[in-house]
């Protein structure tokens, strides 16, 4: 299905030749974060810690933390149900995503968000969104204010393939193509409109959609972060430069349920291609091996930074759940601007 | 969510047995699919899945992919495309996951099904059923805990149905499936669980009847859905200060039984509304609003309105508790009508 | 239309001329954006097109085209384009062509505009104006006829302004474009060429401030957009019996003036509301149900509401001059509450 | 821009080489009655005789006209604001259209629908519609009932170019090339969304948009009956057949304004393009040329149908004129079924 990891630099895509084994190092950091943090809420919502649902990035680390890579801190991101890691790999942080998460004031909302609406101006993220293709827009929108008042800011929408079958994303692709809006459609293919295979869902050539309008459209391999990061790059630079929208199709999988209750799957998915994914296009693991074949890092950097996403997450958890629930009297608060 | 039962009438005889609402629905569904090959479902998830919610488990075992279709994320699009089928000879029934979504399809409800049996001088039809979620409490937050009911009773052409037990869910399901309108069909996602008496033969309820769910004569508590049950439990707490609550559902917003309610509120003189769509412009206006009128001359106190908090539903639970009404709030509301503060 | 313009209250003092509605509306865009070079234009048709009602004409060449942009025909994209931007530090004024069109970008303005601020924890803000159209007797049916407002008021996190004179326009669209959240416009296409008094100089009106169109003693009439000359009209035709009429203009529905309009109930205890939406779980119900709720034991009749017939919009002349309320038939609700029948 | 008119029969497409020249006199025919009928409507507006507005369908009769002549009459279309032109090619009658506009009690709908909703299921138009794409849904349910049904009946979906701005278009396509629905997509393309150029809305290549859903599409010359009723033929078969949806992009112009009142056209196109399309290419013109030159017609046969369409309509409306308006009291009448 996919070449086996690349082994030197020289393979590298031209985009990402320049970057440090330190950057990839803290890439593989982040992600291993993001994953230690999903890891965390299964655990809290299975402990029946956690109010509600969550819907866990855990196997699609790459997607985020390799566009994230792409952008500067003051461009903006957009993101889905399934935006932890989206949010993490912009640049939140661990406690207060899980005071979030758990309803605390000191979340990123005050609690009001919970897991699906996590926003945090301050790194960029305008918010994930619980309508699939929601944000389709918003992001756009960001793009034309950027482009307004000339700021060289680009905006990433993160969506899952299923918001393919929302008919915004075509308005607002049509509109960014128009008025050349630096904005990058990241489509992350996990395969899964949540119990529905995406075949079943989704006619004809996916790429196609975007070229129809007139929006230059590439598939990417998104367990592979170099990939992800040599292809947000290439989008970045072209928003930058005025040129317009980008679309990457990046290829994907959801290592667990569509949302944390989503434990017997065998009805939609079969466990032989759960275990292929993990066993052979793990994010995390193509990066670690790749980077010790290359000599650019050895097994102990990775043990390391697994033990501090570890250590974060862990402390992070800890404080979000002695942390303080907000006044009830704040429910009124925040209606109006 | 707990089923005071005595106090929610079931029906009078025959062979009845306890089921949940869920399984009312999916058994209204599946003998309507058997009597009429017509009624097709068509949805995200609907098929294998069942939905999200397991309401519609097994309909596809037994009816296969072609009556039960799983569709892409395109609410507007399968809207549309039920609307087409009804419009020439089948009868739809759409899910739509949680009513927050009803958002992305207004147009084809409102403008297109809502109105084609008008604009076409009643040439055309629309036999759709719309079925779909409302309620919070779920820790859903904003985007999937809404209760928008009151916007499609606002428009004529559609009907709307809110039921509160298995045996009203099961018997208005079926009417709507056999009305030729397009009905908007609003299940408490709240409430799957809630068990309740259901006969085995067949039946069917009519749309525009209130049901009073417990007599009473100080107070009448008007409540829809799952308020039915916030009501029941208000008028447990009254009794025991020696208040008689009479609760009152609608069970169909549109049509509106008017006649019973304002016989009830005739005869307590003191009304509370409560529903769970947010209070302002919402549904308890327009109940308030009318039996206000049509008793005025009966009444001895204004009528009350209690419906969710004004806001946006947050996710964290401290702050999501406070916006739905509680069985305190509207037995202080009551209490407070009565004089006895 | 014909404006009483005697009874329409306009500013006190200065440089007044006569101008129209949408000359008042094209002012006020025009004023905000030299003020303030945030505010911009989106919509379908809105630039050299000037939008069919002409109201933006002449915009684009002040503005140019980065400021007043044409867009496809997608209500639904542009809405959320502009949800965007307004969270990012721009100020869009967005142009829905018919209000019905608003169906189409529901989930954009209730999901995402009405609830971000709120959802972010008061973090971003949504500071967009959506102006659009109500009202019917233009001949153009039911999908280009509806006043669907109440829908938006009922939603926390939007605000709803439903202005009846030029001045009023004028004043509450710049306190709109200045305001942090989002704010549905609603501009009865009927009325843009209906004229009043504007002064010169720069004014904002504020918004929940309730205007007295007319002062009166022996009944009020609650009214809102064209319905207010409606009411004016009627008034003229009670007062040729001897009764003395009030007529209250909320202006803006959401947020609501409760106290102007339950002052003027507790003063002369009889009440109409009226408003051209759909009478069934409108605008008149929210108006009604709350005057009957807090001027309960000042009120000598119920309060009547009177809406536009529970009917899709029909095309032919007879039959929609049915649909909307008329002085006449406001008159004869209002002698009936007087017990003048 | 166009190759010059066909001249014998072997130039024409093969499928419609067996159409005789009674027939597409025939197709001459209604096609002058569609004009007729849209210049007397023109004339009840500027006589104040017609209440509010109407969307004239002058300059594009050829598109109507050769597609609803592919279709069987128990095969459904769904129409638009543009709409009489649609009726009337599928079957319905002058006067009764006439009345309708006049909101009389013997229009299609009893005047509840006016100009722009005219219904007529007997003839099988399902009505248009006053949203731009609105009935794209509908026409795509239609074909998916006929399925379920298994009636072998044809869908047509008539839209204008400005409905490839709806996302709704895009979730239908992707269902009707899913579930192989016998509908077909015709879009007429007259250059214009009211007053604005297509090229200022819409990016990339229109075609490319329905292929992406894997729907086949071709460009057709909406101005020449014969192509268009070829590619009509072509994708009604393939419908029929049961292999799913087509798209058919048929280039045409509109003579008058967006609607009746749209006198002053100069600020968005000039009076020479309005020129150049009437006097090059006119589909009522190209026809007769063709059958003229072919010898297929004479003069006085096109004199005969175009003097019968002129007679048709004249009597249509002075039926109408002074047919009676509905009783007030319909007008609560039809909101429930
Ligand atoms: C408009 C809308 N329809 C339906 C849903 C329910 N829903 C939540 S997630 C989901 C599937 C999304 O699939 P995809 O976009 O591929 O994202 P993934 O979950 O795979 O990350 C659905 C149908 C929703 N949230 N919003
Ligand atoms: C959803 C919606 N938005 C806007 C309008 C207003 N409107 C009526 S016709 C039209 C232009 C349509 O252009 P096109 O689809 O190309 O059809 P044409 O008028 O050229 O036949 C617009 C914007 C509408 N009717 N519906
Ligand atoms: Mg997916
Ligand atoms: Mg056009």
């Amino acid at each position: 299905m996919h070449p086996p990891v690349a082994v030197n630099r020289a393979e590298l895509p031209e985009e990402v030749q320049d970057v440090s084994a330190a950057d990839w190092l803290r890439m593989y950091r982040r992600m291993a974060t993001i994953r230690a943090f999903e890891e965390q809420v299964n655990e809290l919502y299975l402990s029946r810690r956690m109010p509600g649902l969550a819907h866990l990035y855990i196997g699609q680390e790459a997607v985020a933390v390799g566009v994230c890579e792409a952008l500067r801190p003051e461009d903006t991101i957009t993101s889905t149900h399934r935006g932890h890691g989206h949010c993490l790999a912009k640049g939140a942080r661990v406690d207060r995503m899980f005071c979030e998460l758990l309803g605390k004031a000191e979340g990123y909302c005050r609690g009001k968000g919970g897991s699906m609406h996590i926003a945090d101006p301050d790194s960029g993220n305008l918010g994930a969104n619980a309508i699939v293709g929601g944000s389709a827009g918003i992001a756009a929108g960001a793009a034309l204010s950027a482009k307004l008042r000339g700021t060289n800011q680009v905006s990433v929408c993160f969506f899952g393939e299923g918001a393919l079958g929302q008919g915004l994303l075509y308005e607002v692709m049509n509109m960014a193509s128009l008025w050349k809006l630096p904005v990058v459609y990241v489509c992350e293919n996990n395969l899964y409109n949540e119990y529905t295979h995406y075949r079943e869902t989704t006619a004809g050539d996916i790429l196609a959609r975007p070229r129809a309008f007139g929006i230059p459209a590439e598939e990417v391999d998104g367990q592979d972060v170099r990939q992800v990061l040599a292809a947000a790059r290439r989008a970045v630079a072209r928003a930058r430069r005025g040129e317009g929208p980008s679309f990457l199709l990046c290829n994907t999988y959801r290592y667990f349920g569509h949302h944390v209750g989503d434990v017997d799957r065998s009805y939609y998915r079969s466990r032989e291609e759960e275990e292929a994914w993990k066993a052979q296009r793990d994010p995390l693991r193509l990066l670690r091996d790749w980077m010790i074949a290359a000599g650019l890092a050895g097994p102990e950097d990775f043990e390391a930074a697994e033990r501090a996403a570890r250590e974060e997450v862990a402390q992070g958890v800890a404080y979000a759940l002695q942390a303080p629930y907000p006044d009830p009297s704040e429910v009124t608060q925040h209606v109006y601007a | 969510m707990s089923t005071p039962s005595a106090a929610v009438r079931g029906p009078a005889a025959g062979t009845v047995r306890e089921i949940s609402l869920a399984q009312a629905i999916r058994e209204a569904l599946a003998e309507e699919m058997r009597r009429d090959p017509r009624v097709f479902i068509l949805g995200e998830d609907v098929a294998e899945a069942g939905t999200p919610f397991k309401v519609l488990s097994g309909l596809v075992d037994e009816f296969g992919p072609q009556r039960v279709i799983d569709t892409p994320i395109s609410e507007a699009g399968f809207v549309g495309i039920a609307v087409g089928a009804a419009m020439t000879g089948m009868r739809p029934v759409v899910d739509i996951m949680f009513g927050d979504f009803l958002t992305l399809a207004m147009d084809q409800i409102v403008n297109q099904a809502g109105k084609v049996h008008y604009m076409s001088g009643g040439k055309l039809k629309v036999p759709l059923v719309i079925r779909t979620t409302l309620g919070a409490t779920r820790r859903s937050a904003a985007q999937h805990s809404q209760s928008l009911h009151a916007w499609f009773a606002h428009i004529p052409g559609l009907k709307v149905a809110v039921p509160s037990t298995p045996y009203d869910a099961k018997g208005l399901l079926k009417t709507a499936i056999r009305d030729d309108n397009p009905v908007l069909f609003f299940e408490d996602k709240m409430m799957y669980q809630v068990k309740g008496p259901v006969p085995e033969e067949e039946y069917t309820l009519p749309f525009g009847v209130a049901d009073v769910k417990r007599p009473g004569r100080d107070v009448t508590l008007v409540a829809t859905s799952s308020m039915v049950y916030v009501a029941l439990e208000a008028a447990e707490l009254l009794e025991q200060e020696g208040i008689s609550a009479e609760v009152v559902d609608p069970r169909t917003i549109f049509p509106l039984d008017v006649e019973t309610l304002v016989r009830s509120a005739r005869k307590t003189g003191r009304v509370v509304v409560v529903d769970e769509g947010h209070r302002r412009y919402g549904v308890t206006a327009e109940l308030a609003a009318t039996i206000a009128e049509e008793a005025f001359y009966d009444l001895e106190a204004p009528v009350r309105r209690v419906g969710a908090l004004d806001v946006p539903v947050p996710f964290s639970p401290v702050l999501e508790d406070r916006t739905v009404p509680t069985p305190q709030q509207v037995a202080s509301v009551a209490r407070e009508l009565c004089g006895r503060n």
